[in-house]
């Protein structure tokens, strides 16, 4: 695999233009994560309707397979139930943690539901970026969990 | 003058090839690599003479203690010290910046007092001085940069008064290379009374320096960065400045007497030092002021001018490329910051990496608020030593080239 | 069984002959000799891996990382520890004692709270508490050490009362070998709330350590005792004492983010590793451990008890010795303190070297308050470790008798 | 040269029978040396009558070169002038220091004026061990300085 692979077109697609980017005017959660080794930023708002997040808009600042993961995923959780976006979050950890050359993880093509997402599978070759790409998930995983523990919803 | 390409040869490292791509190693202000002779010190000492230091009544212990001791020698030497008794060994730079904190400025400064800066320090010459702030009420005064990458000294008549006990400067920036106007602030800060600190973890190693000449009080530095082993660099200070401090760390070797309550020191350099030191260390930072003493530090400068001119040269050549330094290499050394169009620094570095062998780092350089005062989150920086060679600049520029293909850069 | 004639080969440095007079080694509490496995690592990974850690976004500064970290792992795993950020690299025991001290200790203590120790302590483990005690206005209290050479429990109940904040206690003694009843003084210890931290700078090479089962609260030992380079040791403490423990160095590496006045801190174990790291020390330190792990901890230990009780039981056989230790092997390490008759200990030493090629320490061994309580101002002290053979007990025995021979000692 | 050369019968006897041991009832200087390399300590108590060592008496612990090279010391000053401890002390050291094989400091054997003292010289083979032949000496120097100093007569 290449570099061309890893930089392929739709991740510096959403690198130079990142959906869901911006602020919520008063969100339900907003998270921040950081990658201290590299200083890649993420954060996010979240607006929480039920089990449903109603809405996303994400900040930060990084290399682009942080920055187009983020707007990847901000795309891909908007309008799914908590429970999807667990199963989502798994399905992508998992991606990104198998060994080069297994299967890919999404047995399920055409109609994959990591769709975009799966561009990032070429980050594996690289283990130093794979924690570049994971940074937006993290971010995500711990604005849900202060959701579903009630612990901070804003006022 | 220093023929790189032969040298090269002294340096096993440089020989690693990623399959058919040979490294380029341009992170030398990271860390340099080390040539054959500081390796074979290093080994040869733990097959020959290892033994604890300073204690022991058989032959090699005394050989061990001579091994160590001679180290000191060196490197007192390099610097022109006045006596080998003023280099303490520390773990490296940052080690000897808190020691100085913790038992120097904590003693010396109160409330209202003030700490002078600049900008561009390293975090290792920036934390411990909050710290020392956020213990004694001390404040931080920071020196600006200009737009054309030095320190701003148009204000340095203004900031300096009777309040700055301490002033504490990099020798020469990690990140944009520039040369720090030691003489200017030393002499200045001599001047309302403070005591001058220099941070030479990249001066020392890329220039000649005379602390006698300089006239400051304390410089500090690390073996790692300049061909010698991690794990050991050094204080230098005063001699009487170093009687008047208190040991931070109590224990071995650093005592003359131990009661149930109460101790007294040993004088210095071995106050300082307490416990086992790291004396395979100390044998390998000898053999790389050795190597670096036969090169001549002024040829190590004239080296470091050349190629950082070539690769001024190279780089303007890159469209799109923005150099984070000042452009005439006489005001800098070999660290060259830099940012290519939108693309970021870790994509640069991953790029540079896999195209071309490349090894250059990316990131904030442990200098976040020149960061923030350069307005960029992050640069990719190649910086070059006495191994470097034109060769290495041209893979550099032609990974840049490939890094706009890959990005779609026209 | 470690058969120790066998594993000798592995260790260059007992080749060493000085004219037709083999070394025999016989200092090892001071520092162990290095078997190639950890030479070559050290120069393994200088000429081929040697690169910055965590910062790098190249192939090589991720092995570096890779490297160093798996390091960490291997020494984790060693005692036991829960996790490998448990263990923080240091200098060595000495320092790991001394930032416990600046930064556990002195938030700690306040006037009235006691530190309790032993008479049996290194000078690492006493002068770091005296200046705690300095700068709080705690006070140190000593537990006796027995007419057989154990540390006295008798009063460890009247002693341990709620002002003792701390316990600090030897896991063996240099001097006399004697294991600490860290047992013992833990469940005390623990019984009115004290810490305990276990200076187990002997425990550690000689004998298996759990630090889950041991149930203690801090735990220090040094990579040049047991096998691995100087320049390195570990702090392991209970995460969660070091989570809430502030730094006392600060710099690269151990920060998330620096402002001009103000940083935040990265989590353990990098909160307390400012600075690039001693890298290549513990890789040499890893494989230290990976080279006592082969021989497995339980071998080392029986080995121990093999050779000291040889030792001892030659040693008896010289007339007007006296040993300074148990005479009980299973309640012992192999470091033996010994007089002979009226001759100074310096004198002993320099017979023993020049007759037999023996190395042995001469003097306090770091242990002043020890020698005082023992009446004796030096003692002599042989040391053993895995690559000690009967043969070099002999050679001792044989350059006793010589001394006393010299010494015109019928 | 052999152990049993440095270790000859005079040093043994000096070291066992040290001269001049104990203290002065009221001395007119005290000066403490210490090897703290190896622990060996040697101080004295002078009476000076003038110019004139009257009287020396000395107190330590270490090793047999230490205590040795004390005692000798301690008879060869008593009754001399300072102008004589010098030239004495400059003479002891001019031998401790010499390569050992070059001709003895001494010219003018027999009638030596370092007498026993030359009983040390083979000490100089043993790097190790010259610290602790120069320990008494070197306190000497600190006692002879302040005398003449007049720093520090004790009342
Ligand atoms: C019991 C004990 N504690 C502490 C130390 C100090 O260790 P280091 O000198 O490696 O810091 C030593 C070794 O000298 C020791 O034997
Ligand atoms: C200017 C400057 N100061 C301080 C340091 C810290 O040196 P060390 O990491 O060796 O302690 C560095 C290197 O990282 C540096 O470049």
């Amino acid at each position: 695999m290449s570099l061309q692979e890893l930089y392929r077109e739709v991740i510096l697609d959403h690198y130079r233009n990142p959906r869901h980017r911006g602020h919520l005017p008063s969100p339900d959660v907003h998270a921040e994560g950081e990658n201290p080794s590299c200083g890649d930023e993420f954060s996010l708002d979240l607006d929480v309707d039920g089990q449903t997040v109603a809405a996303i808009a994400t900040q930060g600042q990084g290399c682009s397979i942080s920055q187009a993961s983020g707007s990847m995923m901000a795309e891909a959780v908007v309008g799914k139930s908590l429970d999807e976006i667990h199963e989502l979050t798994s399905r992508f950890k998992r991606m990104m943690s198998i060994e080069e050359g297994e299967s890919p993880v999404d047995e399920e093509r055409p109609g994959s539901v990591l769709g975009d997402l799966e561009a990032l599978q070429g980050v594996r070759r690289f283990p130093v970026r794979i924690k570049c790409a994971d940074l937006p998930w993290t971010t995500l995983e711990d604005a849900i969990r202060r959701v579903e523990q009630g612990s901070e919803v804003l006022p | 003058m220093i023929d790189a390409a032969t040298i090269r040869k002294d340096f096993p490292l440089l020989e690693r090839r990623y399959g058919d791509t040979p490294l380029v190693y341009l992170d030398s202000a990271a860390t340099t690599q080390k040539p054959n002779s500081v390796i074979d010190a290093i080994s040869t000492y733990y097959r020959e003479t290892n033994a604890n230091v300073h204690r022991g009544a058989y032959r090699l212990a005394d050989e061990a203690t001579t091994a160590y001791e001679s180290a000191r020698t060196k490197v007192a030497g390099l610097i022109n010290a006045r006596s080998s008794s003023e280099v303490i060994f520390t773990r490296g730079t940052t080690a000897a910046l808190n020691l100085l904190a913790l038992r120097w400025a904590d003693h010396l400064l109160s409330e209202g007092d003030r700490i002078l800066l600049t900008l561009m320090e390293h975090h290792s010459n920036i934390v411990p001085w909050q710290l020392v702030a956020q213990r004694t009420g001390a404040e931080l005064v920071y020196l600006d940069i200009t737009p054309d990458f030095a320190i701003d000294l148009d204000r340095l008549d203004e900031v300096l008064d009777e309040r700055v006990k301490i002033a504490t400067v990099s020798g020469m920036s990690n990140v944009m290379g520039t040369i720090g106007p030691v003489d200017e602030i030393t002499k200045a800060a001599r001047a309302v009374g403070a005591s001058v600190i220099v941070d030479g973890a990249q001066l020392v190693p890329h220039m000649p320096v005379d602390v006698q000449a300089l006239d400051v009080d304390f410089l500090t530095f690390s073996a790692h960065k300049m061909l010698g082993p991690t794990g050991i660099g050094a204080l230098w200070g005063r001699g009487e400045l170093l009687d008047a401090m208190e040991p931070l760390e109590g224990g071995g070797e650093m005592i003359t007497d131990v009661g149930l309550y109460e101790s007294r020191w040993a004088p210095i350099p071995h106050k300082f030092e307490a416990g086992t030191p790291p004396i395979a260390q100390a044998v390998g930072f000898g053999a790389a002021v050795d190597y670096l003493v036969d090169l001549g530090m002024d040829d190590v400068r004239a080296h470091e001018l050349d190629i950082t001119a070539y690769a001024l040269d190279r780089l303007a050549e890159v469209p799109d490329l923005t150099v984070y330094g000042p452009q005439d290499p006489a005001r800098r050394g070999g660290a060259v910051s830099f940012e290519l169009a939108d693309i970021h620094a870790h994509d640069l570095a991953t790029i540079l990496d896999e195209e071309q062998g490349v090894a250059v780092r990316a990131g904030h350089h442990c200098a976040k608020p020149l960061m923030r005062h350069l307005e960029v989150p992050a640069t990719a920086r190649a910086s070059f030593y006495v191994y470097t060679v034109p060769e290495d600049i041209d893979a550099l520029v032609i990974g840049l080239m490939r890094a706009r293909e890959i990005f779609g850069i026209a």
